[in-house]
């Protein structure tokens, strides 16, 4: 199940949904927003844009590059736009596997897949501006900080 | 119709002032493309280094070619997770 | 957190609990009971027993030595004990770090470790006899099965 | 008091047929304790090598020497997770 979404991700029943009978192990991935501080500023919130629906595919893409790869039983993607609050899930990644071995790995190569290939950009909010992540192009004055 | 829609992104649409825009075209590279792109919004310009390209949702590179009724995106580096 | 318990565990209220403004990474590691099949028989469901307070004592231990090794602003263990049904969870072990590559990590690391050294056992239970696992002593005629 | 007191799990307990045993002895080493719990126990005999051993909750090796009020476990190798 692979799926963009613009409400809070209930990461339990994404988890619980993974569980199977022919399944030992589910490794699950979060990202959550983190608090940075520099420059006598904080992160307030993320905020998540994405190009779809080239991003869906995109993600359903790196759920079949795992089952070639992996022996998975369930495969699980969603990621969350727009404002992501500190703490909040902005993607959860569940994989269920009959060893761990597989789910490990393959829980890792989905967020690095993500990170890679997934169209999909957030802007950090800081007190005294923004700044998109990875082209550091914004509105603050410290876009380093 | 002879237009190719171009959708921006993040720290691109930010540069450009605009998420969206049209040109006249069609048979041209996206190489071609970027330079009416950049001839219309300069600030765009010095981003190139950085940014990707898709045609009609996929990755593509700059010698590609780009037909009218294409959907062009201009894709900064994707930074979701 | 370092539990050890009799009732099911609650998977979804465990991740949410680590979630923390300081951290960006969660890693979830679910061990579930998994149904093999042999020799015409399958497995129906698991059986845990422990060595307490030992087995609470090395949980702790685990969590102690994963936060001399990684940079992680939390770390919850719970293991379950009696019958645990298939595709039910047996232990749930989640890590919040400031990165995910910690957070991977010391996950794997916490899995890999209550296999060694936390007093737990487990017999697999099934339709023709039990056996408990790494010591292959049991009840079973194919025991191997 | 002079007793020791045995805890045995899982598989160990299975093959002697009980999980908790009783031995007056005091200063002892625990190979010699094994040696007394497997006179009583013979269908153990043949796990040693596969079994730790426990004193009072920490793991211990054959040459530790076990006082009276002592607590010993006999652990199989251990199957969580």
């Amino acid at each position: 199940m692979f799926r963009i979404v613009e409400v809070p991700i209930d990461v339990g029943a994404l988890v619980s949904g993974a569980f199977r009978p022919d399944c030992g192990a589910v490794a699950t991935f979060v990202g959550t927003t983190r608090v940075d501080e520099g420059a006598g500023a904080e992160v307030e919130y993320l905020e998540y844009e994405a190009y779809r629906p080239m991003a869906d595919r995109k993600l359903e893409q790196i759920g079949a590059e795992i089952e070639e790869r992996w022996d998975v039983g369930h495969v699980s993607i969603v990621h969350r736009l727009g404002r992501v609050d500190p703490g909040e899930p902005s993607v959860v990644i569940v994989v269920a596997s009959p060893r761990r071995g597989p789910a490990f790995e393959a829980s890792r190569y989905a967020i690095e897949r993500i990170k890679e290939i997934v169209p999909i950009w957030k802007r950090e909010i800081w007190s005294d501006g923004y700044v998109w992540v990875g082209s550091q192009v914004g509105t603050r004055s410290t876009p380093a900080g | 119709m002879e237009q190719v829609k171009v959708l921006l992104f993040g720290a691109a649409a930010d540069q450009a002032g605009v998420r969206e825009a049209e040109f006249t075209a069609n048979g041209v590279t996206l190489d071609e493309l970027w330079s009416m792109l950049t001839l219309k919004y300069p600030a765009l310009s010095p981003m190139r280094g950085t940014l990707a390209f898709a045609v009609n949702g996929e990755y593509a590179k700059g010698e590609e070619t780009v037909r009218a009724g294409d959907e062009v995106a201009v894709l900064p580096p994707v930074s979701g997770g």
